[in-house]
């Protein structure tokens, strides 16, 4: 019985679509619709925790759907690696979906978007075929495309019609990479292609295969947003609305990261291990140095998910087991805080209808709860004990222990501290200006509770920092960890005092007119499209190119 | 525009460069023929019912992906008759989204 | 030979995609690599015979599977175009321009 | 758009063949080469020559944009519903029920033949509406 659940994880969401669809169209049900819609995500809730028994055990589950076996049919696979990526997904759209139930403004037809992407991430993460895999990638895509122009300002319009050009582009070298996997190994479902590969000789055997394993890997890359991939990521982010921008950051774009790590782990790539490491380092250092640059607090947070993002990637590159708990914990840590972030940010900018770090006046009284609930986050991503930030960074020390990349990602941690301390002006208890309620209208009750629920989630997170990695491990790799370090020992927790001090003088630094007409040069880098593509196909020859 | 010149060479060299990656990959000796197909095309009517092999694929075996498919459509459809609002309705005030809700 | 004039096919869509400033011409492009794409499965799947997969017919069949997979693969194709074009409606209603490079322009003085 | 009587004509004459054409395709999807996409654009196709030549009020009083968007929205919950009807006979989601009842009573196709139906239904409605709406924001 258990196996047919798998099955409900991923229709709940679409039948919620659904229903909030025939919400759109029949008006005066508009409202209850979408409750119902939202509402059909308790059960993934519930068909997830009733999973985590067997995935704790080890056992992947496994569901063929339409009753044929493997290699004809279809197969759902729930292992570790996917529990967790459906596991973030639910508590992301479930924190966004109720926060966007508060603004009376998203009608049935936003929620319809919302769910279907939620089913098509489901999608992505339960499924065992890459044929699949490329349907509910455009699932999410598709329903992205719509939401991240939303608002219809053109500036969403834009970022939307440049993702999806670089996005379409890149899914095509998908579609190639699953042609050469079916031509070499004449079957499509991801388990069975390491057999294929074993009996062949490996990846590295055949020219064709290393191909096809860049060409997958790149494929989903541009959904992840690292280096010569992350150039969509700022517009969208800065400019879809804000609930959304939150579940970009949270959740979709750790999805593909899942879904790629699963690709390489599954074609056994350890040759790009090495290549991942130095772009993950890479990827964290520029992001968050453009991160300390920008005036519109929006893009400074989205420079900030590509940077966190180049934590995971880095320590995944590191490649051994503690490294892979702790890019999946950084993981759902980042998902919290960035989501949290992103939905009391854009409170304050739909509050104040201004974007700019400097014109936005001070909302410490205006809104308690939010400033709050901002600042357990800032401090999560910052890195500070007792924050989850804290918990899982001090995992990915323990797992880059002794790799040249790791001084990048010193450096980056408290360039971190530095740029949150120049966007917490906004949230400081100031003198309530008359301007202030400009903007859009004050947030709901629903809105405060969800984002004082997730700021409670980042401190349990944090607090709870060694079970949480201790969990983590067994669900991977479905043993016992061996030896997970201490993560609050004493050593640690005076480490954080040098990052904190270096983390002011950087912000000092960058507030002197040098430090701002540098950073007014750094803004200006916002690449074109044809820059852009021109990016994505140097990433694809990387990855094509590494394994000579 | 700035490095015109620039950015068209790097596009032509780095096309180039796709070229022969697509090359690279496409040559080759290729096994013909794959069990799954065999095993396809001998009993997909007989386990589906359906005499076309194609649709016994895409409706029996992997009718997941299909449904996939239909939800892609039914989002696009939806999508494109949201945006398609008529001239001078919804155009944007940068950032105060006053946007009235669309039928 | 044939493998050559697909992956022509394809980068010729590649090159619509990056050379071309018009917004509209870029989504041609996607959609001359799409059919590239789809060409390559089918070819792929007509080397093993090249009649229509139905039961009975004597002849050697042509493979199933990637015929039924283009099918997806095309109806999607199909779907991101309907958007991209609409996308593209809307910034031209918006900015009076098809070049992608005075749309951007445009779209990043706004936000200033 | 000048209604020319060649194009009314034509049009009024030719758009009942295209339809019967689309659910042929349907119909005998899992026999001949056809389906449910396929058919479901013919049909399309019909619909769309219908309101192109005769202008949109006509063809609204034959296909009312109301029903078709509920339509298309319907026909997607009864294909999520046949799907559910295999997982409830036990043949997994999306499964054949009928697998197991006597097959000379019910062909095992004829739950193919549904799957066709409901997605031609889906995709017709479907592309017809959207055009059609595009097409009224036109004038």
């Amino acid at each position: 019985m258990t196996d047919s659940l798998l099955v409900w994880v991923l229709l709940a969401p679409l039948m919620g679509a659904v229903a909030s669809l025939f919400g759109k169209l029949i008006r005066p049900l508009d409202r209850p619709l979408s409750w119902l819609g939202v509402a059909s995500l308790a059960v993934p809730i519930a068909a997830l925790v009733l999973l985590l028994e067997p995935v704790i055990s080890g056992k992947s589950v496994r569901y063929a759907l339409g009753g044929w076996p493997e290699p004809y049919g279809i197969a759902l696979v729930l292992d570790g690696l996917s529990w967790i990526s459906c596991a973030l997904t639910t508590v992301i759209a479930a924190a966004v979906a109720l926060f966007s139930l508060g603004r009376r403004r998203y009608g049935a037809g936003y929620f319809f978007f919302l769910l279907m992407m939620v089913a098509g991430m489901y999608g992505v993460a339960l499924t065992g075929d890459l044929f699949t895999m490329f349907v509910s990638f455009e699932v999410v895509a598709v329903a992205v495309y719509v939401l991240i122009a939303w608002e219809g300002t053109a500036t969403g319009l834009a970022a939307s019609y440049k993702y999806l050009v670089l996005s379409t582009t890149g899914i095509l070298f998908f579609l190639f990479g699953v042609f050469l996997v079916y031509r070499d190994l004449g079957v499509l479902s991801i388990s069975l292609i390491s057999e294929g590969l074993e009996a062949s000789g490996g990846v590295l055997s055949s020219p064709a295969m290393h191909l096809a394993l860049a060409s997958l890997c790149v494929g989903i890359g541009v959904r992840t947003a690292f280096i010569p991939f992350h150039t969509w990521l700022p517009e969208a982010h800065a400019y879809a609305p804000h609930p959304i921008s939150a579940v970009l950051s949270g959740a979709m774009i750790k999805v593909s990261l899942f879904a790629m790590i699963r690709i390489i782990l599954q074609f056994g790539g350890d040759y790009l291990l090495e290549l991942l490491m130095w772009i993950g380092a890479v990827t964290a250092l520029a992001a968050v140095i453009s991160a300390l640059s920008q005036s519109d607090v929006k893009r400074l947070l989205a420079y900030h998910s590509i940077s966190q993002l180049g934590y995971m990637l880095a320590v995944f590159g590191a490649g051994s087991a503690l490294a892979l708990t702790a890019s999946f914990s950084h993981a759902l840590n980042h998902a919290l805080f960035k989501s949290l972030l992103f939905l009391t940010v854009g409170a304050a900018v739909s509050l104040t209808g201004q974007r700019n770090l400097y014109r936005i006046p001070p909302l410490g009284r205006r809104l308690p709860a939010f400033s709050a609930a901002f600042f357990a986050g800032a401090l999560s991503i910052s890195g500070i004990p007792p924050f989850n930030g804290f918990a899982s960074k001090g995992l990915i020390t323990a797992g880059m222990k002794g790799s040249p990349a790791y001084p990048l990602l010193w450096v980056t941690s408290f360039l971190t501290i530095a740029s949150f301390i120049k966007l917490g002006r906004i949230f400081l208890p100031g003198e309530d200006r008359d301007g202030v309620t400009a903007g859009g209208g004050n947030p709901g009750a629903l809105q405060t509770a969800v984002v004082v629920a997730l700021g409670v989630l980042c401190l349990g997170t944090g607090v709870f920092g060694q079970t949480m990695a201790r969990g983590l491990y067994r669900i991977l790799h479905g043993t016992a960890p061996a030896s997970i370090p201490r993560l609050f020992s004493g050593g640690k927790l005076l480490g954080v005092l040098p990052a904190a001090a270096l983390g002011a003088a950087a912000y000092m630094a960058v507030s002197t007119d040098i430090g701002s007409r540098l950073s007014r040069r750094v803004r200006a880098l916002a690449p074109e499209l044809r820059t852009v593509l021109l990016f994505f196909f140097v990433g694809l020859l990387a990855f094509a190119a590494v394994a000579y | 525009m700035r490095g015109g010149r620039v950015t068209a060479v790097l596009e032509v060299v780095v096309l180039v460069l796709v070229a022969l990656f697509l090359l690279q990959a496409l040559q080759g000796d290729h096994p013909e023929s794959s069990e799954v197909r065999g095993h396809l095309v001998e009993n997909g009517s007989r386990e589906t019912g359906a005499l076309n092999l194609v649709t016994a694929i895409y409706l029996g075996y992997r009718a997941f992906d299909t449904l996939g498919e239909t939800i892609v459509l039914l989002v696009a459809v939806t999508g494109v008759i949201y945006f398609a609002v008529p001239a001078g309705k919804g155009d944007d005030e940068e950032d105060h989204d006053t946007r009235s809700d669309l039928p | 030979m044939i493998w050559a004039l697909i992956c022509l096919i394809f980068l010729v869509g590649l090159w619509g995609v990056t050379r071309k400033a018009n917004m509209v011409k870029k989504v041609m492009g996607l959609s001359i690599a799409n059919s590239g794409i789809i060409l390559l499965f089918v070819h792929y799947g007509s080397l093993s015979g090249t009649t229509a997969p139905i039961e009975g017919s004597g002849r050697a069949m042509a493979d199933p599977l990637p015929q039924a997979l283009m099918l997806t693969a095309i109806v999607v194709g199909v779907c991101v175009m309907a958007l991209a074009l609409v996308l593209v409606y809307r910034l031209y209603l918006r900015f009076g321009t098809l070049d992608m490079h005075r749309v951007e322009l445009g779209a990043w003085k706004l936000h200033d | 758009m000048k209604k020319t009587t060649i194009l009314d004509l034509i049009s009024r004459k030719l758009a009942p063949f295209m339809l019967l054409f689309g659910l042929y395709l349907l119909t005998y999807g899992h026999m001949s080469p056809g389906g449910g996409f396929q058919g479901g654009v013919v049909i399309a196709s019909g619909v769309i020559l219908l309101f192109v030549a005769q202008g949109v009020e006509a063809t609204a009083s034959l296909f009312p944009f109301r029903s078709l968007s509920l339509l298309e929205a319907g026909a997607f919950l009864l294909l999520v519903a046949a799907g559910l009807a295999g997982l409830a006979a036990g043949a997994g989601f999306l499964g054949n029920p009928i697998a197991g009842v006597d097959v000379r009573m019910v062909p095992r196709a004829s739950m193919i033949l549904v799957y066709n139906v409901l997605i031609g239904l889906k995709v017709g409605a479907g592309i017809s509406f959207m055009c059609m709406y595009l097409f009224r924001e036109d004038r």
